[in-house]
């Protein structure tokens, strides 16, 4: 009931502030991407000047809407307090955001849109990779850069693309983060079970790969679909094999499932790990105390460990402005959308113009610098290089501390 | 041995939820002639108005289910009158595309009103699981067994036995005969629909507790309804049950002894011989076909 | 003898409506608008994809029109051969190193085997009995996309698939792509219309109003509903390798056998059996949503509502609109003729 | 007398435990009329169906031309020269009256699909005389006029002749006619008698399932009284109607006849 509230609230103003914009009320007219969120500050715009078109497409409707939603918030609120600093060089952002239906051929049609409609100079999306593999041909032929904040497939950045930057740290470091954490736990017996789709299916064989490396094999190793409700053959499997600890990779609703299903199945005592699709509040929400101990790779945690001071401030002032923890995602968006702020910044100060070869440029000479996520290098193929990926674990109450 | 009979309690409680969701599909094709693809939104919608009754206003579960398969019948009602009523006489791949316009319309409106995200429920009949002679059972399972046996005996005894159920299964079988002996077909019909869209909700309301109520939760469970009415035989009630509980438990064993990412594969590919060797399912009726 | 009643007007119209269509299909893509005072083309990098993926599922749904349309076998798995096709054509470019046009003929010819590998067992199957026979393969194939990793790249998709290029041109340009995808798209209409004013044609639409009378008059259906099937599958899997090369990445999801129902509805908001109906089935389910766009995530639901809305008040569907029109405008319109619905009462009567 | 074009030996067909057809042996001769008459589920239909192929005997033969044709399909059977027209119209309504014959000519014509797409000059040619010869067809049942117009859309008299005249389209050696006299009026009823007797001096052997007893008396050279599913009388009509048998089992209740 809140919610449907709230949608037609955010509706009712974001006519309102349409409306408004045709009004021809100057300074304010290139804010119009900034109607979503719920607070009463549509003045944002410090920064005067010609706005910087960026492009965002998401899944805001479909299997991955939840995770699209996150990230808009992240990039939202990062263009806010860019432009409130008085935005690129004096010119502020203006964000047009569109929904790509978790679907490659909608998000071909999207990004041609953005770039040959709207006009954007950079893209930031998506989540799913193989959306972001469909959308970054189109953007790599248009010579514009392209930052993803989500998508974790290797084959993103390992494609020879020259217009792609990750600010998602790539599944070769989350998985094998999460392989070694179990191997220095000391656990013989590792199963897995991950979700048969890009995401999990290219986590697989990256673990596969880092077993093999250390001369171990997986004691178990057992595929499910995304959607399915019942992983208990998966399961059955995974204590036959008398697995000592199970690597869950999937995004957080089938965690739970798997979570749920084996504590009902006595499985209880078995530790759980993970990568970072597994982070969201909804997980401790949907696995209750069955998802206590949970421990999953990270980029990000809110909390009293806050990686540095930058991301401190990102923590604080999302609780203010959403009045909600910020998850990963939220600040895989946020930190995508200073990388690619970085970028624009370099180009208009370097070269005095957008063009996609010199923002680029900007991105991939990004060295050493804080985000939320962490301290960021972004490497010649656009992968960003992090200090440290942080293995999380969730406790009591749905809070997150350093797993140790 | 307890392994493999683990397998099949874990095969009879999914396939349970199968085989409730088979029956409304049955209800609908032997009536109306057309497989109603929305069959399995309405199962999502009787997962999210318990879950408005029970966890939203907070009423308690005797008062919640009543309730919301109130609602279910409202809506039942409202898609009977709006898409199927129109085009009773239409042909059928047309009455099949609005089903699957109705489908897409539910599930996206319902996602606009609640988010994409998956919502907790409580258990209504306990979720702590028994161990049972080195078995692992959750009562939950049990009682979503017993109720869908006992739906489909009460469906049965209402078929058979009662005025309206008579008037019902006269109108599934030859509408021109039924309305010719007086019997009200047009409101049989919206009354088969409505009947049917309840126990779909009702459903749905069984399997929240045991899964999440997720807008999506329609596709998902709706295909594995549709399944296992076709294994267990459209034109039968007590078959839908059966299919449902047979394509659970070889959901579970292909995972279980065969590879568990061709765990769909292997179960279409024997839902595809069946219906090549025995189209009419385990327990259908033949078909006879008139010259 | 209504031709006699023609008007002047009545006659330009019949003559020069298909070549007016054709001359504005044609030069579309070259007409320029001034916009900030220079000449900009009118239909950008958007419109383009657009317009040529609403060309493919046109031939998408043409395919299906010859199953489902002309023969009345309804496929709910349409969407495979589609996969089939497209993985072809991917896999024999990329992994085989193989030349374009040996990856068409492959993706037509190798989703018409599979079309039999279906067909065979199936071709006894009636009604609905079919349309699960045919779901239950659509998963199936999906689900074989998905696992059979060495061949199909699995989850993660085929990347790097070589854009067209034919003596020298690159179609990798969706303005260039646009000429190859009508000329395809036309040759698929000529080739289906053909067919379907035809011995086979003939015997396959009264397999659909009547299969056992069509036994009667010697037609073998059983033969018959086999080769629309590859009929129907080679042209799917042609459509399925334009895709692959617009695209240049394919992935399982595109190919999951729920889409198999958008192929459905666009085939029954066109006009089931009508070729013209198809292409604009095929194009208005496609543009509809990007049009929509605007109204943010209600458009899905107004989706939904609008393929109901159409089904309902548009018996004959998009197909039937568009002839009814054309009729009217070339005074061929049969004075007191029947209203469809009416026939189709009559016609489920009979059974 | 001729010789017979058709024969069933001892032929029948149970369905579950009911003797639908036992043990009879029809002929026809060739170029002769001969008609089937009985009581309302006396299985006529179903000797009609089990001759055309679409029920398969549970005993006994079909010869037809002399060859044992027990074991062909329905479509082969078509192929071979023997057409049927159905008692219930079974026409392509959708389809219009000139397509719905074409259908008929299916295999007359041999080109195949690749040339249908292709277009290729054999599809024109097969196509252009098949059409002459359905036009001419059409003509002969009087349904030349309408030959555009969607079947569904033709007058009930029209389309129990154009179920005839799509019968006749595959050029059948012998004509099964499925009570083609229901429904039509005294005028109507003239011309079919006309034109049945006019397929015969064409050289095609008719039968036919008739109810009509004034028509069946007058064309045919042969009756064959069903009843119960076997045969209680079979010869010339004057024989025929002077049986007891048959005036007890049939023409007795011939009174309420008019379907």
């Amino acid at each position: 009931m809140k919610k449907f509230l709230a949608v037609l609230l955010t509706l009712a103003m974001v006519l309102a502030l349409t409306a408004c914009g045709n009004g021809g009320n100057g300074g304010n007219g290139g804010n119009g991407g900034n109607g979503n969120g719920g607070g009463g500050d549509a003045d944002g715009g410090q920064s005067s000047g010609e706005p910087i078109k960026v492009g965002v497409y998401l899944p805001l409707s479909g299997a991955n809407a939840a995770v699209g939603q996150s990230g808009v918030e992240g990039i939202e609120m990062a263009v806010e307090e860019i432009n409130a600093a008085g935005g690129i060089a004096g010119r502020p952002i203006e964000i047009i955001k569109e929904d790509e239906e978790n679907d490659p051929t909608t998000a071909v049609s999207v990004v041609n849109k953005l770039i040959n409609q709207d006009e954007v100079v950079a893209i930031i999306g998506s989540v799913n990779s193989s959306v972001t593999l469909a959308a970054m041909e189109v953007s790599e032929d248009a010579g514009i850069p392209m930052v993803t904040p989500i998508s974790s497939g290797a084959a993103i950045t390992g494609s020879g693309n020259q217009y792609i930057v990750r600010g998602q740290a790539n599944d070769l470091l989350q998985a094998g983060a999460v392989v070694e954490y179990a191997i220095a736990k000391g656990y013989q017996k590792i199963g897995l079970m991950y979700q048969n789709d890009d995401y999990g299916g290219g986590a697989r064989d990256v673990i596969v790969e880092i077993m093999k490396q250390n001369n171990m094999t997986l004691a178990a190793d057992e595929g499910f679909e995304a959607s399915a409700a019942d992983v208990t053959p998966q399961l059955q499997n995974v204590k036959a094999a008398g697995c000592d600890c199970l690597i869950m990779y999937c995004m957080y609703a089938p965690g739970a499932t798997i979570a749920n299903q084996a504590a009902q199945l006595g499985m209880g005592d078995l530790p759980l790990l993970g990568g970072g699709g597994l982070t969201n509040a909804k997980l401790y929400e949907l696995g209750g105390d069955n998802v206590v101990g949970v421990v999953n790779s990270q980029t990000f945690l809110a909390g009293a460990d806050a990686v540095n001071d930058f991301s401190a401030a990102f923590i604080e002032n999302f609780q203010a402005k959403y009045n909600d923890t910020a998850d990963s995602n939220n600040a895989m968006a946020y930190d995508s959308t200073y990388i690619l702020a970085e970028g624009l910044k370099y180009s208009l100060e370097q070269y005095n113009d957008l063009s996609g070869d010199h923002i680029m440029e900007g991105m991939k000479a990004i060295k050493d610098m804080p985000l939320a996520t962490g301290t960021i290098t972004i490497d010649e193929t656009g992968d960003s290089i992090r200090d440290k990926i942080l293995m999380v674990e969730l406790c009591e109450g749905g809070t997150y501390k350093l797993a140790n | 041995m307890v392994f493999f009979l683990q397998q099949l309690v874990q095969g009879l409680a999914i396939g349970s939820i199968y085989g409730l969701i088979a029956i409304g599909y049955v209800l609908i094709y032997n009536t109306w002639g057309v497989l109603n693809f929305a069959q399995g939104d309405m199962v999502m919608v009787g997962a999210f108005t318990v879950l408005v009754t029970h966890s939203m206003m907070g009423l308690p579960m005797f008062l919640a289910i009543p309730l919301a398969i109130l609602m279910c019948v409202v809506i039942g009602f409202i898609i009977e009158l709006t898409a199927f009523r129109p085009l009773l006489n239409a042909e059928n791949q047309r009455r099949l595309i609005a089903t699957i316009g109705v489908g897409i319309f539910l599930r996206n409106l319902v996602q606009i009103i609640f988010g994409a995200d998956a919502f907790p429920f409580p258990s209504i009949f306990g979720d702590k699981t028994m161990d049972v002679a080195g078995l692992k059972i959750v009562p939950q399972d049990i009682w979503n067994t017993l109720v869908g046996i006992l739906l489909v005996v009460l469906l049965m005894l209402f078929l058979k036995k009662t005025r309206i159920g008579k008037a019902m299964r006269a109108t599934a079988q030859d509408r021109e005969a039924a309305r010719l002996m007086g019997v009200n077909v047009r409101r049989c019909m919206s009354g088969t629909f409505i009947l049917a869209s309840a126990i779909g909700g009702f459903a749905g309301m069984l399997l929240a507790p045991k899964y999440f109520v997720i807008a999506s939760l329609g596709t998902t469970f709706g295909n594995k309804g549709f399944a296992a009415a076709l294994f267990g035989g459209i034109s039968s009630n007590a078959g839908s049950m059966v299919g449902g509980v047979v394509l659970g438990i070889l959901e579970t064993l292909a995972a279980v002894y065969g590879k568990s990412t061709w765990q769909t594969a292997i179960a279409f590919i024997i839902l595809f011989l069946v219906l090549v060797v025995k189209p009419t399912g385990l327990m259908g009726k033949k078909d006879v076909r008139k010259v | 003898m209504k031709k006699n009643e023609m008007t002047l007007a009545q006659k330009i119209y019949r003559k020069s409506r298909l070549w007016v269509i054709l001359l504005l299909v044609v030069i579309f893509p070259l007409i320029q608008i001034p916009k900030n005072g220079k000449m900009i083309f009118l239909a950008d990098n958007y419109l383009l994809h657009m317009a040529n993926i609403s060309m493919m599922f046109a031939i998408l749904t043409i395919s299906l029109n010859i199953l489902s349309g002309f023969t009345g076998l309804m496929s709910v798995g349409h969407i495979a051969f589609f996969g089939i096709g497209a993985y072809s054509a991917a896999i024999l470019t990329t992994k085989a190193g193989m030349p374009i046009l040996v990856g068409f003929i492959a993706a037509g010819v190798i989703s018409a085997l599979f079309s039999l590998i279906l067909g065979l067992p199936t071709m006894r199957l009636r009604g609905m009995y079919f349309s699960v026979a045919t779901m239950a393969f659509g998963e199936i194939i999906y689900q074989l996309i998905k696992n059979l990793e060495p061949l199909t790249g699995g989850t993660k998709g085929i990347t790097k698939i070589p854009s067209i290029e034919i003596f020298g041109i690159s179609f990798k340009d969706y303005r260039n792509f646009y000429y190859l995808m009508l000329l395809g798209l036309v040759l698929v209409i000529v080739l289906t219309q053909n067919l379907k004013n035809s011995r086979p044609g003939r015997a396959m639409l009264a397999i659909r109003a009547n299969d056992i009378a069509a036994e009667a008059m010697g037609v073998n259906v059983v033969s018959y509903k086999l080769v629309a099937f590859m009929a129907s599958a080679f042209f799917a899997g042609i459509a399925g390798a334009f895709y692959a090369h617009e695209m240049r990445y394919i992935s399982p999801e595109t190919f999951a056998s729920v889409e198999s129902a958008s192929l459905l509805a666009m085939m029954v908001v066109g006009g089931i059996g009508s070729i013209p109906g198809a292409i604009l089935g095929g194009a208005a389910l496609t543009i509809l949503p990007e049009v929509l766009r605007f109204i943010g995530e209600f458009r899905l639901v107004l989706y939904g509502a609008a393929v109901v809305a159409i089904i309902i008040f548009a018996p004959k569907g998009l197909g039937g609109l568009i002839t009814w029109i054309d009729e009217t405008l070339s005074g061929q319109r049969a004075k007191g003729s029947k209203h469809p619905s009416e026939a189709e009462a009559g016609e489920e009567a009979q059974e | 007398m001729s010789k017979n074009i058709l024969e069933t030996q001892g032929i029948g067909i149970q369905f579950g435990g009911l003797k639908a057809v036992n043990n009879v042996n029809f002929t026809a001769g060739e170029g002769e009329i001969t008609a089937l008459i009985g009581p309302n589920g006396a299985g006529k239909t179903t000797l009609f169906n089990l001759i055309a192929g679409f029920y398969a005997p549970t005993a006994g033969k079909v010869f037809f031309k002399g060859e044992d044709i027990t074991a062909l399909k329905p479509y082969q059977r078509t192929r071979i020269g023997l057409a049927r027209t159905f008692q219930n119209i079974n026409l392509f309504a959708d389809m219009s009256v000139m397509d719905n014959a074409l259908v008929g000519q299916h295999c007359r014509m041999t080109y195949d699909p690749i040339s249908a797409m292709l277009s290729l000059p054999s599809k024109h040619k097969q196509e252009k005389a098949s059409r002459k010869e359905v036009m001419e067809m059409l003509d002969f049942m009087g349904l030349a006029d309408v030959a555009e117009e969607k079947a569904g859309s033709l007058s009930y008299g029209k389309q129990k002749n154009l179920e005839i005249a799509r019968a006749m389209a595959t050029k059948p050696e012998l004509l099964l006619l499925d009570e083609p006299a229901s429904g039509l009026n005294t005028q109507e009823l003239d011309q079919l008698s006309q034109r049945v007797l006019a397929m015969r001096d064409r050289g095609i052997t008719v039968v036919l399932i008739e109810h009509k007893m004034d028509v069946v008396m007058t064309i045919s050279h042969k009756v064959m009284v069903l009843n119960f599913g076997e045969t209680i009388a079979f010869g010339p009509p004057e024989t025929v109607s002077a049986d007891p048998h048959v005036i007890e089992a049939y023409l007795g209740k011939e009174d309420d006849e008019d379907a």
